[in-house]
């Protein structure tokens, strides 16, 4: 079986995968990594984005051999290193940006995204940019609220 | 998902080389081949990924033309296409942020879904497709859904965009997919307004010629006053009929011009 | 000044944390050493007879530990259904025999037919295609109608036909109904349809099962929300499993909306499976197998009526619906069109009359059940929507129109014409708060600068009344409840004064393990990090009826109140041996006791730690520690009401609607915690918007399902909505429940969609559109602005 | 799906009857038949792949004809599973006229997806039955009689014929 090597959250990992592994397998059962969710088939939830070399990319879309080499980040690597909530996190339980937190890590993942890349967006460039990103629970009322939020502490 | 043997080689000719085999696939982004996959509606068994292929990456601009290496994502498309800002913003409005970073163009043209923007993008931009063995010309590519003129194993090394007088695409979004209900680029060049539709027809991509004629003559939105299509191959599904897409072609192509 | 802790503040949730670093557990985060993996062949015909299956070639592939079908499920019960209607005739509806695995038919395409059980999941799936079935297709069933027709091909052979019953409510108002709609000065008519939809929590079902041969006992990890529920029918009804030998564990859920109420033959088969092969067998599902298995939603066709006399008072209303039920009878589905619809048809008026006739229809397509709502959704929608239609033919304004039909104040508790009791309301404030927070006059404004635009800007209102809570057990026994409708509640006080609290409300998404704590600290003068939640484990919770309807703060949190109740009443007992004062002269405040008139007093910690340390203690009076539990049932529902208002903008060239606005005013009584109310019905209108603008499950004749993904199943995205405006200072607490709450969990999916609709019938009257079916999706919107012209 | 249309062959009735009953012609006029056996009288088996864009699928199954009117018309269906794909199947009531040793071939064609086809590619299952109906009975014509390019139709509004591929297809059976 080919093997493949990568960078999660800083750490240096490699394991032995199938041609068909899928990056969020082999983040979920390789890594035991499950805050990495599973919430569709066809790329539209959203719910498994991680960042791949610094974007946001849908882990269940990708093959875990394509990601080889590559620098890849999780919502498990999303806090402060002394395990606070970073500011993004922060700012999602400030504002009860989550209920049920199945879609929770992809959110995060896609609002660092999106402020590494526009530091003071409006509220519908936010609503754009969650457009790969489904949740059942909050009508989106209080993510939008709490990635304005983040954006204003982040500055 | 059935198993496969994954390589990535680094030069076009190795590529070529690895599609050579009878079930063997090449891989852009993945962001429909994969879902496609998982459902077992496809078994390639081996995927030559592009995505290793120096040659094959960036958008460069020059001589009146944008060109777009065939493993270029809709993302750097979006940020880098800036010398023709309506195919920027075409590619920046694709699928989803995440999706961005990893469809590619060589993908999407390749595929040439019914209701994917790019086949829009190229036949109303006259674009030339450049492959591993020859140029074609988007009039002669696009042969339909989901066909085109590309051979087994060929590949897209780039496609080459002609820069416009004025340009604009209008996408109206099925609600669900996201994809286009129906999308319209209309492109004006010295020599004439190209109008491409995309996500209407049962046949792809295709030229609105009547309307090219008439926005050739006069370029508003009056010219297409008088002008209707012909519902009867236009898709129709639990999202539209026919002549609700028919319908929306018009006005489309008017947003369009009007937004020029 | 808001409150900074208890009932009534808005303390951040305590369990964002794990779910904000990734470390949530979900039931598919669970791998158990040694687990096989089961991959379920599905039908992909809606009808057929199963002429043979061939599992040999399949049995001898790569990893393959056993592959079941019916055959090695004899003697196992079916699925059960958990609640009986009896119909018009007072006969019991028809019940047909809901395999786990299909016996010799298949009634719809998502039915599992042969379950694969492999060393891994690529393995069971590969399997999976080397089976073959033989299916002798039958013409599938789908319309509601043409399946009552005589001669319609039957779903079940072995029923006298597709109505598995006939409903009247109240059956004795029928003539009276009909005489009082043929007098009447004006009758509206309307004929529509609540589409069908999927529930699509964004966590997919799991089920593993595990067994444990040295003592016999099973576990089942699933995503329910109710794992009690399924314990209780799953062990008694479908495997014949004691419950002390059977523990069924829900961790954290990824929502659930009603979808995950169920019994599901998923969590059957692995519960059986792990002991047939010894080993844990795991299921996860796929969302494309969701789509073809969670049970849908809603699905009603209604012909409604509404009589009014020449001042616009509500006479009658007289409304008939079909309701789908699919190819089986899910657990609760057939309590969902008729006492949860037809229950609150008379909404928030006084109308004297209603006539509910509801048949339920078996069709070859997955079972119908509740969903965020259940029936009430249904019942509002039919109701404002004919009022809003009546308003338009009378020339009167629209709120102006239900003003005149409010239950008044000084009319509380009412006794509405179909069997409920309102206890507390005021409609009037409601509204009035409406029409002060949406701006109502200042529409005619803003739709002048839509129309600048281009484009078509209408203003939709509409009220709810919901009922929450269903209670108590002994009059839903009566309406055909299987089960009692009680909660519980354990609170264990520990030694040091720290609590944990034994809940059967299971969380997923709504904050319990937030808000419940702040309830008791509230009640014991304590901290609320002194408080623990424990949900979701059978083995842990004494029992408890779960999650839905909007019932935890209402039920699971009115136990606690008791539970919590009857500590304070021994710590009180305590306290006075400690004091050595009388019991009746000490009071509790601010977790201290003291004796009234007198400086003594003794700290929380020092009795708690008295109960378990009692070397000081009334031994021959009081049993030592402090542990107590109560089970609730409650004297009646809740009734939250509320006034919701929307505006859209249509573009009439494409026919697409904006949301421009939404606004929700609504009465949930007391509020424990804000921030959360205001979350639930965040959440509950964009499923109330999505079932109006986008959401629909559609199949086609052959009963294939062509919305079987999000590529086809549109689900509410953030750029589909605006933010809303919401509110609930309106509070007539609830008189029968302790905390005097209502319950809001539902209220924004059941009161958005007709002020949505409304909004875009108001939008294209002058087109001369009067309705639409939802969703209002683009093309029908055209169509229907097409069509008026 | 429903879908009308004819054909004028150039071949007298008969002629065109026979290959309408003629196992090869039959094998070669089906979009993407790999393989089939057996005979008119009891039937076909055929296995038959089709690739749709990145789908690709392949379905074994029967074909038979039934309604049989000799020399006049006959219904021709076929029905194949697609493993994890789902199902297919299409029909098409074929009717010949003949006028002038000119045969008009005229047809009604109807088809029907299952499973994961029907659940994930609403949109594209009545493209993709028109153009293999359309394929196939370009493919028969093709086989019993080849037109010549000036009898190509012409384009239609949308830009693109579905005789396109005709030089290819000729190819292969001329």
């Amino acid at each position: 079986m080919p093997t493949v090597s990568m960078t999660v959250n800083g750490k240096t990992v490699s394991g032995e995968v199938e041609g068909r592994t899928l990056l969020s397998q082999f983040l979920r059962e390789g890594l035991s990594l499950t805050g990495t969710h599973i919430g569709c088939d066809t790329a539209q939830c959203g719910a498994c984005t991680v960042h791949v070399d610094g974007v946001a990319v849908k882990s269940c879309n990708m093959l875990a051999l394509e990601a080889d080499g590559a620098e890849v980040r999780t919502i498990e690597g999303m806090a402060n290193p002394d395990g606070s909530l970073g500011v993004i996190q922060a700012a999602f339980q400030e504002h009860h940006g989550l209920q049920c937190g199945f879609c929770t890590p992809g959110m995060v993942m896609a609002a660092a995204d999106l402020l590494a890349a526009n530091s003071a967006p409006s509220e519908a460039e936010i609503r754009a940019h969650l457009d790969g990103n489904i949740c059942r629970c909050t009508g989106y009322h209080n993510i939008v609220k709490s990635i304005q939020a983040a954006a204003a502490q982040l500055g | 998902m059935y198993d496969f043997e994954f390589v990535k080689p680094s030069t076009v000719a190795d590529a070529v080389a690895a599609l050579a085999d009878e079930d063997a696939m090449a891989l852009g982004g993945g962001q429909t081949l994969i879902p496609t996959m998982k459902q077992r509606l496809a078994s390639p068994s081996k995927l030559v990924s592009l995505a290793g292929i120096a040659d094959l990456q960036g958008v460069t601009t020059g001589g009146g033309s944008v060109s777009v290496g065939g493993a270029t994502t809709h993302a750097t498309v979006a940020a880098e296409a800036g010398a023709y800002p309506a195919l920027a913003a075409l590619a920046g409005d694709i699928g989803d942020p995440a999706v961005r970073n990893r469809g590619t163009i060589g993908g999407s043209v390749a595929n040439n879904d019914p209701s994917a923007d790019y086949p829009a993008a190229a036949l109303a931009s006259g674009a030339t497709i450049r492959t591993d063995r020859r140029e074609i010309a988007a009039d002669d590519f696009f042969q339909g859904m989901f066909e085109t003129a590309l051979e087994d194993g060929e590949i897209i090394t780039a496609v080459d965009f002609p820069i416009p007088e004025a340009a604009n695409y209008q996408k109206f979004k099925q609600p669900a997919s996201r994809f286009a209900l129906v999308g319209v680029m209309v492109a004006k060049y010295p020599d004439g307004v190209r109008v491409a539709v995309t996500g209407a027809s049962e046949n792809g991509v295709f030229r609105w010629k009547e309307a090219e004629t008439a926005l050739t003559k006069d370029f508003r939105t009056d010219a297409l006053m008088d002008l209707d299509i012909n519902p009867l191959n236009m898709i129709s599904d639990l999202h539209g009929t026919g002549e609700y897409r028919a319908h929306l072609v018009k006005v489309l192509t008017k947003r369009a011009v009007a937004t020029c | 000044m808001p409150k900074d802790h208890g009932i009534g503040a808005s303390p951040k949730r305590r369990e964002d944390v794990r779910f904000l670093t990734g470390n949530g557990q979900y039931t598919d985060d669970i791998n158990i050493h040694g687990q096989s993996h089961v991959h379920f062949l599905r039908s992909d015909v809606a009808h057929g007879t199963i002429r043979s299956i061939d599992t040999s070639a399949a049995e001898a592939m790569p990893g393959v530990i056993r592959i079941f079908t019916s055959a090695d499920f004899e003697g196992v019960g079916g699925v059960p259904c958990g609640w009986q209607v009896t119909d018009r005739f007072g006969e019991p509806m028809q019940e047909p025999k809901h395999p786990i695995l299909a016996e010799g038919k298949v009634r719809y395409v998502g039915e599992i037919i042969v379950a694969v059980v492999a060393e891994t999941l690529e393995q069971a799936r590969d399997a999976a295609e080397a089976v073959v079935v033989d299916i002798d297709e039958l013409p599938a069933v789908i319309d509601m109608k043409a399946a009552l027709e005589d001669g319609a091909t039957k779903v079940h052979d072995d029923l006298p036909g597709n109505l598995c019953f006939d409903w009247g409510f109240v059956e004795e108002n029928r003539d009276a109904v009909d005489a009082a709609i043929k007098g009447a000065a004006h009758v509206t008519t309307l004929e529509l349809r609540n589409n069908r939809l999927i529930a699509n929590p964004m966590e997919p079902r799991v089920a593993i099962g595990d067994y444990n041969a040295s003592n016999e006992e099973h576990t089942l990890y699933t995503t329910s929300q109710n794992p009690h529920v399924i314990r209780l029918l799953m062990g008694a009804f479908v495997l014949g499993i004691p419950e002390h030998k059977l523990r069924v564990v829900a961790p954290d859920v990824g929502g659930g909306f009603g979808t995950k109420i169920f019994h599901y033959a998923e969590e059957a088969f692995c519960t059986f499976a792990a002991k047939a092969v010894n080993r844990p067998v795991k299921w996860t599902s796929t969302r494309a197998e969701a789509f073809i298995s969670d049970a849908h939603g809603r699905d009603h066709v209604t012909r409604i009526e509404l009589a009014l006399d020449k001042d616009g008072k509500f006479l009658a209303v007289r409304t008939d619906t079909y309701a789908n039920m699919g190819a089986y009878l899910s657990t609760f589905a057939p309590s969902v069109p008729t006492w949860l619809h037809g229950t609150l048809m008379a909404g928030n008026y006084t109308t004297p009359l209603v006539y509910v006739n509801v048949k339920a229809v078996f069709t070859n397509t997955v079972p119908v059940d509740a969903y965020r709502g259940a029936g009430r959704p249904e019942a509002t929608f039919q109701l404002e929507r004919v009022i809003d239609k009546a308003a338009r033919e009378l020339g009167i304004d629209p709120i102006e129109l239900r003003r005149r039909n409010f239950i008044k104040p000084d009319q509380f508790p009412y006794a509405t014409p179909v069997a409920l009791e309102y206890d507390t309301g005021n409609y009037d404030a409601t509204m009035d708060k409406l029409v002060e927070i949406a701006d109502i006059r200042g529409f005619g404004k803003r739709k002048a600068e839509s129309a600048e635009r281009g484009k078509l800007r209408g203003l939709g209102i509409n009220c709810y009344i919901e009922a929450c809570g269903i209670a108590p057990s002994n009059l839903v026994g009566q309406l055909g409840a299987r089960a009692g409708l009680y909660e519980s509640a354990t609170v264990r006080v520990n030694a040091t004064g720290s609590i944990s609290v034994f809940t059967g409300s299971h969380s997923h998404g709504q904050g319990h393990e937030t808000t419940f704590p702040q309830v008791v600290a509230e009640m014991l003068g304590i901290d609320e990090s002194q408080v623990d939640i424990v949900h979701g484990d059978t083995s842990k919770i004494p029992m408890g009826m779960g999650t839905y309807g909007s019932r935890s703060i209402a039920v699971g949190g009115s136990a606690m109140v008791r539970a919590t109740e009857k500590i304070i009443a021994k710590a009180k007992k305590i306290a006075a041996h400690l004091m050595e004062a009388g019991e009746e002269d000490v009071e509790f405040a601010d977790g201290t006791f003291t004796v009234a008139g007198t400086d003594k007093s003794v700290a929380w910690g020092d009795v708690t730690l008295a109960a378990y340390v009692p070397h000081n203690y009334p031994l021959e009076d009081l049993e030592p520690g402090l542990e107590e539990t109560a089970f609730y049932d409650p004297a009646n529902f809740t009734y939250p009401a509320g006034a919701y208002a929307c505006e859209v903008e249509v573009d009439p060239e494409t026919g697409k609607v904006d949301v421009m606005s939404m606004t929700a005013v609504d009465d949930f009584g007391n509020v424990i915690n804000p921030m959360i109310v205001d979350g639930q019905v965040h959440g509950g209108l964009a499923q109330g918007i999505g079932q109006a603008l986008l959401e629909a499950c559609v199949y086609d004749d052959d009963g294939q399902l062509l919305s079987g993904s999000y590529m086809d199943y549109a689900m509410p995205r953030a750029d589909d909505l605006p933010s809303f405006t919401v509110d609930h200072s309106c509070q007539t607490p609830c008189t029968h429940n302790p905390l005097g709450v209502k319950g809001c969990g539902e209220a924004g999916a059941i009161g958005s969609p007709p002020s949505l609709v409304n909004a875009v019938v108001d939008a294209l009257s002058e087109a001369g559109v009067t309705h639409i079916d939802m969703p209002l999706s683009p093309s029908r919107v055209w169509s229907a602005i097409q069509a008026a012209r | 799906m429903d879908l009308k249309g004819s054909r004028t062959i150039a071949a007298d009735r008969m002629t065109v009857w026979r290959a309408l009953n003629d196992a090869e012609i039959l094998k070669a006029a089906i979009p993407g038949c790999k393989e089939m056996t057996g005979n008119a009288d009891d039937g076909f088996e055929a296995t038959v792949t089709q690739k749709i864009g990145p789908v690709k699928a392949t379905f074994k199954g029967v074909v038979t004809l039934s309604d049989v009117i000799e020399g006049e018309s006959y219904r021709i269906s076929g029905e194949g599973k697609g493993g994890p794909a789902g199902y297919a199947r299409g029909g098409a009531n074929v009717r010949l006229d003949e006028t002038d040793g000119v045969t008009t071939l005229s047809y009604e064609v109807d088809a029907k997806v299952g499973g994961k086809l029907a659940s994930l590619g609403a949109r594209l299952i009545d493209g993709v039955a028109k153009k293999l109906a359309d394929q196939f009975f370009e493919n028969f014509q093709n086989a019993v009689a080849p037109r010549s390019d000036d009898e190509a139709p012409d384009d239609d509004d949308t830009g693109r014929e579905p005789e396109k591929k005709k030089g290819l297809i000729k190819k292969m059976f001329s």
